[in-house]
């Protein structure tokens, strides 16, 4: 039996967190990811079966955090759905048993690299590394953008938090990219 | 040397003092400082050459619209062509050198060109230098392009870092004079979102060059409280250094904001400039107004100045540019030069005004009616000639002269939609005109508006406007003096030379010229005599020179026309436009899985796309590559290679019409694919060109997954969204790539079963796990998907598990099947293997080849419609001769071949009409002995077995090769099944 | 250029890619429609100097392909609507 | 007036009094054998070949502007015949052997200067491309040669070699490219068909065509009606709009193409180059300019101008190949409307109407073109019959399958 070890996106054993200033950015590897898209027509079962699962399906660019499962929207009927890894590393198989076939499901988890973000203020930070107006949305704000050339979301959890998930191969590239933004800034 | 030209007042900070040097010579100057004040301060006004005569010339502005005194700044990998020295911040330690001059400023030999000035009119080397033909290249313009060019460009790196960032506003304010400040305060006291956005260092404007009261205070104080005001607003962004350059479509805006060009080097990490691209609901323009000058004998002289410039240097620096000063001026404005030198004890000697009863300011003398028709003085001013209106011509010793010809609105962003200004004959100038970009709005002396008061009234109106606002806040008092002006264009006296164009030296003899010679369309003229075009972007010319056309062939101005300004509004640096991208940051890397372990083995990598791929695995005392590349071949078809194919594209395609979609997108079918098995897929685009190909597994009823190329993964799941949002909107399909989740390795070689056997959960025997079968199995219980695929012809599969496990699993793989020596080869090995295979990939996937030149004609089935299918069919592409794919390799076992040579019969000559096609790909076979490629040959399946020649006529290549089938190795697929 | 994408409103057009006139949502059917046809709908435009209808995909965002209404001489962008949309308004199905 | 140093010498002694219009302006005449609408580059290279080499009169050149107003007025200057294809590569040939005797024969200096182009090689597949590629143009008696990453750094040693994304490893060079002052081409063919009779007639647009019984017979302009026998049509960007008066649909869609220049500077390149990792071109012009350009912006447009993303993309590719040039200002941003056509391609062909003849789809590749789109079209309306390098330049290629598609891209203009 193989007992294979992970490498985090950054290609270590242990999340990485890095601190510049007010800025603390902390690698996640404790969430699993899972696309839940609706099959074509059967909108009106999957919300019933994510409503009874327990499985969020927020509003267009829009966040909804619960236990276990979290969610954000990425595209017509389709979200990203977060759970603990500890507890849901098959979030695809879970997924699938609670929704049926009225959605198709993938495991995302390992296709990204999640960033978390934390400082008092994060939008002089974004400001310089995406074209989203952070002041201005919401607290639960979920989008896609482009940082330094990269595809990314970005889910703002505060005026102080903010979560990235970036295409997990540029991982150095995207830390990177807000650690340089960093040094720009403070 | 002490700053001998240093008067009282100013808003420069006295307490301290900063060194500086001039070509080479040190000076002292004070924080406020423009490196222009900063030398006239110290007595010098000699700063630049001009372009083509190379005169003497020294600033004529104290602004972004300097045409003259440009330098060099700093040096080493910082050093700075072309800086105007009237925007460049004085800072300590600063350096500069004047430019395009040798041996030096005060005597540079070029000036030669201005003795021989009559030769070099207007457009004169379009008539000449065409005899003998080959003097052109060889003599003359090696001559000219030695004289061109302004300052010089280092060849080092430039150490600074630049940066970007968006802002987002309801109101961009451009311009903190009166009238930005008014509309700013306006909207920010609304509690709008505002980013008030200046060139300058300090905000005011020309308040702070002017001696104004706004309301019971100076205007400069004014400006200071209402910056102070505006500054406590957390909803208002000031941004100073900031030039708004550009105005894109839909109220985008970009902005080069100069972080650190004020210090003598950037702080660690932090950028010398940031572009801001700034998304504004509504922008105001204001951005005041341009002096202009007036055209006349001589009028490029050092010490001749606009006369607000001489105002600003007096009141906001505290410098007086000489002695003994006249003012030349046809309008109310220039006498306020007069007035403000005269209070500050300077010798004001003359007023020369074009005009006839004006203003007579007490104790200075008027000349009305007169025109300066000359000046004179080596290396500056020393005096002018001046006709009055009797006619009778008096010679005045002044060593300054102060120019207003009227003011010119700063129209320029406006017309960056190409939007015409349109001419104001009460302003005798240009205003914004109707089309400028939709959102922006103008104010202030950029309308037109030229009072202090029409400012401070415009600017609150505008923003009220702009923003639909519901108060409008008190205006303070301020000057409302109206515009007298009477146009004068140009001097109309004598034979020598009137400068319109400072630095590239255009005169009106040039637009006389241009003319005659009927380039009187305003481009033309603009074309032809190269006005407007030098560094300044004609900020003080262009608008002359379209008068002076007008005047000389009888035409209105608004008949005349004008150019209209493009972006950038200043020049603006290539290293702010770029930001971070350059460098080894030009575009991001993605890493493979396996890269950490390639890296620990001293693995080469190779750039595909933004992957970095291993291409080879160096064994010690490997000194070659094609050692480890063969090595790598011989291994993996002896025994098991493993390669990282992470990079192959993944596409899960899920729902209850999967497999009609994958028939429609697909040539060949997909819909009868069993669950269990793959299928390799072939994907055209709809002019049945071939446009990808990968190999497409049926993981259950509803779920496929798709690979594609490495290079086409983005462009295939595009089409693949196009396909089924806007053809098949109805298809009950869903999407979503998954090409970084998983970590996958192709694992290949007679030993790969007994390899993966180790590893896999599963029974993996050919009975159970057949060729092209695929499915989900479980590597020590982790989850992990399997398919029985090869591209390299053996005995291959393709193991995937979670990309976290990546790394694990190829240590896992070497380790757990070390007795049969695995290796990992590159993709150096991986192209070897597939040619020797036969199989299509990039340099046959070329955009231009269809399904049959692959030999893959039957692949595109016509039973189905599917992309492509129908324009396949068109003649052109199914040509009976057309090329078709062929193995070649060389008669010679020794003979040589490149890719991208031609095919040739024997002994035919090298020309197009014997061209027979090419070698798209190329590779030594180890396992053959000898190199080998793949091309497309015109007829090449009728031509198997024959005997061609392979050309290379840039590398003197001639090789003697026999065509031979694409599959060159295990042609019966036996190993692979096996 | 900003397009206002019907469900994510105002997005920055670079977060886009583009493809052409919104008529190559018209494919004929491959089984009924020979050469001439598909080439007409292929490589022949209208190329309009004023109002064209278009298609975006939003790549760095939803994956959406809009079909936006947007004037060629001004680049004023008047409408956006989903392609998906549009197709099946033009009665296209599977 | 015959232009040389000895007039130029001349003239400067006796105060510039004798130098003459370089063209008239004459009122459109009722009708003429033939009507180029377009006075651009290729218009009037028509006319002034028409006249010149193909011994035709009453002729006119009709445009809405001003001579040399669109592309060959703002364009990047270069000239080559670097091209792969058959059906390009003996037309382009042709074009360049004939910028190589122009000034000459039409007693202009366009300063014609070549000092050489090199495409910019990053990877094995590249070189391969450029290969083939090299050995296409020197069997179409063009020339060629293939620089190894070394002999580039001797031409350009502050290139970026030892910190680049995407190294170079070569360059595909054609020594006989180079550059040529873009207006002055314009202005020398103009004045040249104006001495030869032709009638260049400015600010008259287009505005029908009068078509009878599939037979052209004139066209309705801004300055009244104009006949004439054959119409040749080479309106670039606006070939949509004219043909359209013709009933037809075009495949070619007009997109924005921006360019670029730097302030003067003091001489940095000496030919052309081509970043292959990126969208960058480059050259210097005699003034000390650098005069640089990237992709076209992608989206149909008749607008003239671009927007921000392709000049910061533009800008990226120059640092990322030029890392020397951080401090280099841009001065001068503008925009061309492109008439893309689908295979990157151009068309010079005969249309359903008898006496209707098209000039087009040059997509970004126009100004090289000139004389031999002149020379070409010229010979098509003369003599009813294609000239023998632009024979491939038909429209009837997409329907046949034919596509002369050098990039590879298929039917999207917007990637050619």
């Amino acid at each position: 039996m193989a007992n294979l070890q992970p490498l985090t996106a950054l290609g270590r054993r242990e999340a990485t967190t890095v601190t510049h200033g007010p800025l603390t950015v902390s690698e996640r590897t404790d969430v699993a990811l899972a696309s839940v898209a609706a099959r074509k027509g059967r909108m009106a079962a999957l919300t019933k079966a994510a409503q009874k699962a327990g499985v969020p399906l927020p509003d267009p660019a829009t966040h909804q955090s619960g236990a276990p499962y979290s969610a954000f929207w990425t595209a017509p009927e389709m979200w990203f759905v977060e759970a603990p890894f500890a507890t849901h590393e098959l979030i695809a198989d879970l997924l699938k048993s609670a929704l049926g076939d009225a959605a198709s499901i993938t495991e995302q988890t390992d296709a990204w690299v999640a960033f978390d973000l934390a400082a008092p203020d994060l939008a002089p930070l974004l400001e310089r590394l995406c074209n989203v107006d952070y002041p201005a949305r919401p607290t639960g704000h979920a989008t896609r953008t482009m940082m330094e050339h990269l595809g990314v979301y970005l889910i703002k959890h505060g005026p102080d938090t903010a979560r990235i998930y970036g295409p997990r191969s540029s991982a150095e590239s995207l830390l990177h990219a807000i650690e340089t933004a960093a040094h720009s800034v403070w | 040397m002490t700053q001998s030209h240093r008067i009282d007042g100013g808003q420069i900070d006295r307490t301290k003092t900063l060194r500086f040097t001039f070509d080479g010579l040190p000076y002292l100057g004070h924080p406020g400082d423009t490196l222009a004040s900063a030398l006239l301060a110290n007595g010098v006004r000699l700063m630049g050459r001009s372009f083509k005569y190379h005169r003497p010339r020294g600033p004529i502005s104290a602004g972004s619209e300097e045409p003259n005194a440009i330098v060099e700044l700093r040096s080493g990998g910082r050093q700075e062509p072309n800086t105007r020295a009237t925007v460049a911040e004085l800072y300590d330690g600063l350096t500069a050198n004047s430019q395009n001059r040798w041996p030096s400023l005060r005597f540079d030999a070029m000036g030669i060109n201005d003795k021989l000035s009559t030769f070099f009119a207007a457009g004169f080397y379009y008539k000449t230098f065409m005899w003998p033909k080959s003097f052109w290249e060889k003599l003359y313009e090696p001559i000219i392009r030695r004289a061109a060019g302004l300052g010089s460009v280092t060849r080092e790196e430039d150490p600074d870092e630049y940066d970007k960032g968006f802002l987002h506003c309801d109101l961009l304010i451009i311009g903190a004079g009166p009238t930005g400040l008014m509309a700013a305060l306006t909207a920010g006291r609304a509690g709008k979102r505002v980013i008030l956005a200046d060139e300058d260092f300090r905000m005011g404007g020309r308040l702070n060059a002017e001696t104004f009261t706004i309301g019971n205070d100076q205007g400069a104080n004014w400006a200071a409280a209402s910056v102070a005001e505006l500054s406590s607003m957390p909803n208002v962004r000031l941004m100073t250094r900031t030039t708004v350059v550009g105005a894109f479509d839909h109220g985008i805006y970009s902005a080069v904001e100069r972080v650190s060009d004020h210090l003598p080097a950037p702080a660690a990490g932090k950028p010398r400039q940031v572009l801001w691209r700034i998304y504004a609901g509504r922008a105001i323009l204001a951005g005041g107004a341009t002096e202009r000058p007036i055209a006349f004998e001589n009028n490029d002289r050092p010490g001749i100045m606009m006369a607000g410039a001489l105002r600003a240097y007096a009141n906001r620096w505290g410098v007086k540019v000489g002695e003994r000063v006249a003012v030349f001026t046809n309008n109310d404005d220039g006498l306020r030069t007069a007035k403000d030198l005269q209070s500050k004890g300077v010798d004001v000697v003359a007023v020369i005004d074009s005009r006839e009863g004006g203003e007579l300011l007490p104790g200075i003398r008027h000349l009305q009616g007169a025109e300066v028709i000359d000046s004179s003085g080596k290396l500056g001013l020393s005096s002018i000639t001046v006709r009055q209106t009797n006619g009778r011509s008096e010679t005045i010793s002044v060593n300054v002269l102060g120019v207003s010809g009227g003011w010119n609105p700063n129209v320029n962003i406006h017309s960056h939609h190409r939007s015409r200004p349109v001419y104001d004959p009460n302003i005798a100038a240009f205003v914004p005109g109707k089309d400028g970009p939709p959102g922006l709005l103008v104010a202030g002396s950029a309308a037109g508006q030229m009072s202090t008061h029409a400012a401070l009234r415009t600017g609150r109106d505008v923003a009220i406007a702009a923003l639909e606002l519901n108060s409008a806040p008190d205006l303070p008092q301020a000057e409302d003096a109206p515009i007298r002006i009477s146009p004068l264009w140009y001097v109309h006296h004598g034979k020598g030379r009137a400068w319109v164009d400072q630095q590239n030296d255009v005169t009106v003899k040039d637009v006389k010229l241009a003319k005659q010679e009927n380039f009187t369309s305003v481009e033309h003229m603009k074309r032809y005599t190269t006005l407007g075009m030098a560094t300044d972007q004609g900020k003080t010319s262009n608008v002359i020179g379209l008068a002076i056309m007008a005047e000389l062939t009888g035409r209105s101005i608004p008949e005349t026309g004008t150019t209209i300004y493009r972006p950038p509004y200043t020049p603006v640096a290539m290293g702010a436009l770029a930001g971070r991208s350059r460098g080894r940051e030009f575009k991001p890397f993605r890493l493979t899985p396996s890269h950490h372990w390639a890296k620990e083995q001293g693995a080469i990598f190779v750039e595909v796309g933004n992957w970095l791929r291993t291409q080879w695995v160096p064994k010690a005392g490997e000194t070659e590559w094609r050692q480890s590349v063969d090595r790598e071949v011989l291994a993996t078809r002896k025994s098991v290679g493993i390669c990282d194919v992470t990079t192959l594209g993944k596409i899960d395609i899920q729902g209850t019409d999967a497999g009609a979609f994958l028939d429609k997108v697909y040539a060949n079918t997909f819909s009868t694919l069993a669950v269990g098995k793959c299928r390799y897929g072939l994907m055209l685009r709809e002019d049945g060109i071939v446009f990808d190909d990968g190999t497409t597994a049926r993981m259950g009823e509803n779920e496929y997954v798709m690979t594609t190329t490495t290079a086409n993964a983005v462009i295939v799941f595009r089409h693949l969204e196009f396909c089924r949002q806007c053809l098949w909107p109805e298809m009950d399909v869903q999407l979503i790539s998954t090409t970084e989740a998983w970590a996958q390795f192709s694992v290949a070689g007679p030993n790969a079963r007994n390899l993966l056997r180790k590893i896999v959960d599963q029974d993996i025997s050919d009975a159970a796990f057949p060729y092209m079968g695929a499915g989900n199995i479980t590597v020590g219980g982790l989850r992990a998907r399997l398919f029985r695929i090869s591209f390299s012809g053996e005995l291959a599969y393709e193991i995937a598990v979670p990309t976290r496990y990546g790394d694990a699993l190829l240590r896992e793989m070497l380790a757990k099947g070390a007795e049969f020596d695995p290796i990992l080869y590159g993709t150096e090995a991986l192209g070897v293997m597939r040619i020797e295979k036969g199989h299509v990939a990039g340099g046959e996937l070329n955009g231009q080849s269809p399904a049959l030149n692959m030999g893959l004609g039957k692949m595109v089935s016509k039973k189905k419609d599917s992309i492509g299918m129908v324009l396949s069919q068109r003649e052109g592409l199914t040509i009976e001769a057309g090329y078709r794919l062929v193995g070649v390799k060389p008669v010679d076992p020794k003979g040589k071949l490149t890719a991208g040579s031609h095919f040739l019969e024997k002994g035919a000559a090298p020309v197009a009409a014997n061209d027979g096609g090419w070698l798209t790909s190329k590779v030594y076979s180890p396992h053959l002995g000898c190199d080998i490629a793949l091309g497309y040959l015109k007829g090449g399946d009728r031509k198997i077995g024959q005997k061609m020649r392979i050309v290379n006529l840039l590398a003197g290549l001639d090789t003697e090769v026999e065509i031979i089938s694409p599959h060159m190795f295990d042609p019966e697929g036996e190993r692979l099944r096996g | 250029m900003i397009i206002h994408h019907p469900i994510l409103g105002p997005r920055d057009a670079q977060e886009f890619v583009y493809l052409g006139d919104a008529s190559l949502i018209d494919r004929p059917d491959g089984m009924t429609a020979g050469v001439e046809v598909f080439h007409d709908y292929l490589y022949n435009r209208t190329n309009p100097a004023g109002e064209h209808q278009e298609l975006w995909y939003h790549e760095q965002g939803d994956r959406s392909w809009l079909v936006v209404t947007r004037n060629t001489v001004t680049h004023e962008i008047t409408k956006v609507e989903l392609a998906r949309d549009v197709a099946r308004s033009r009665g296209r199905t599977k | 007036m015959r232009y040389s140093g000895f007039r130029v010498i001349a003239e400067a002694l006796t105060g510039h009094k004798g130098w003459k219009p370089v063209w008239r302006d004459p009122d459109p005449q009722p009708e003429y054998d033939y009507i180029i609408i377009g006075g651009g580059g290729h218009g009037l290279a028509t006319a002034y070949y028409l006249a010149k080499e193909f011994g035709q009169a009453r002729i006119a050149v009709l445009e809405k502007g001003y001579l040399g107003g669109g592309n060959v007025g703002r364009n990047t200057t270069i000239i080559r015949s670097n091209y792969l294809l058959d059906g390009n590569e003996p037309f382009y040939e042709f074009s360049l052997k004939l910028w190589e005797g122009l000034e000459q024969d039409f007693n202009y200096n366009a300063m014609v200067s070549q000092r050489g182009i090199i495409n910019l090689i990053h990877t094995d597949a590249q070189r391969d491309a450029a290969t083939r590629r090299g050995n296409a143009m020197i069997m179409h008696g063009a020339d060629a040669r293939l620089l190894s990453r070394d002999e580039v750094r001797q031409m350009y040693p502050w290139l970026n070699f030892d910190n680049a994304r995407f190294p170079i490893k070569g360059a595909l060079m054609q020594p006989r490219g180079g550059t040529v002052r873009d207006d002055a081409v314009a202005w020398g063919y103009a004045r040249g068909a104006d001495q030869r009779g032709v009638d260049l007639i400015q600010n008259c647009e287009v505005t029908g065509m009068r078509i009878e019984n599939g037979r052209i017979k004139g066209v309705e302009t801004t300055r009244g009606y104009i006949g004439a026998k054959k119409v040749g049509v080479a309106v670039a960007g606006s070939s949509s709009k004219v043909m359209a008066h013709a009933g037809m649909r075009l495949p070619i869609e007009s997109h924005v193409l921006q360019a670029f220049v730097s302030e003067g500077l003091k001489p940095l390149i000496d030919g052309v180059m081509t970043f292959g990792a990126g969208h960058f071109y480059v050259s210097q012009s005699d003034k000390g300019g650098l005069v640089f350009g990237g992709d076209i912006d992608g989206y149909n447009s008749y607008a003239q101008r671009g927007n921000l993303p392709v000049i910061e993309d533009v800008a990226e590719g120059g640092m990322a190949l030029m890392p020397a040039i951080g401090r280099v200002r841009l001065l001068r941003t503008w925009g061309g409307i492109m008439d893309m056509s689908m295979d990157g391609s151009p068309i010079i062909d005969k249309t359903h109407v008898e006496g209707l003849y098209f000039n087009g789809g040059w997509c970004y590749g126009g100004f090289k073109a000139t004389p031999a789109s002149g020379w070409a079209f010229a010979h098509l309306l003369a003599k009813d019959e294609s000239h023998i390098t632009a024979k491939a330049y038909r429209f009837d290629r997409f329907l046949k399958g034919l596509m002369i598609d050098e990039k590879g891209q298929g039917a999207q203009p917007n990637l050619h």
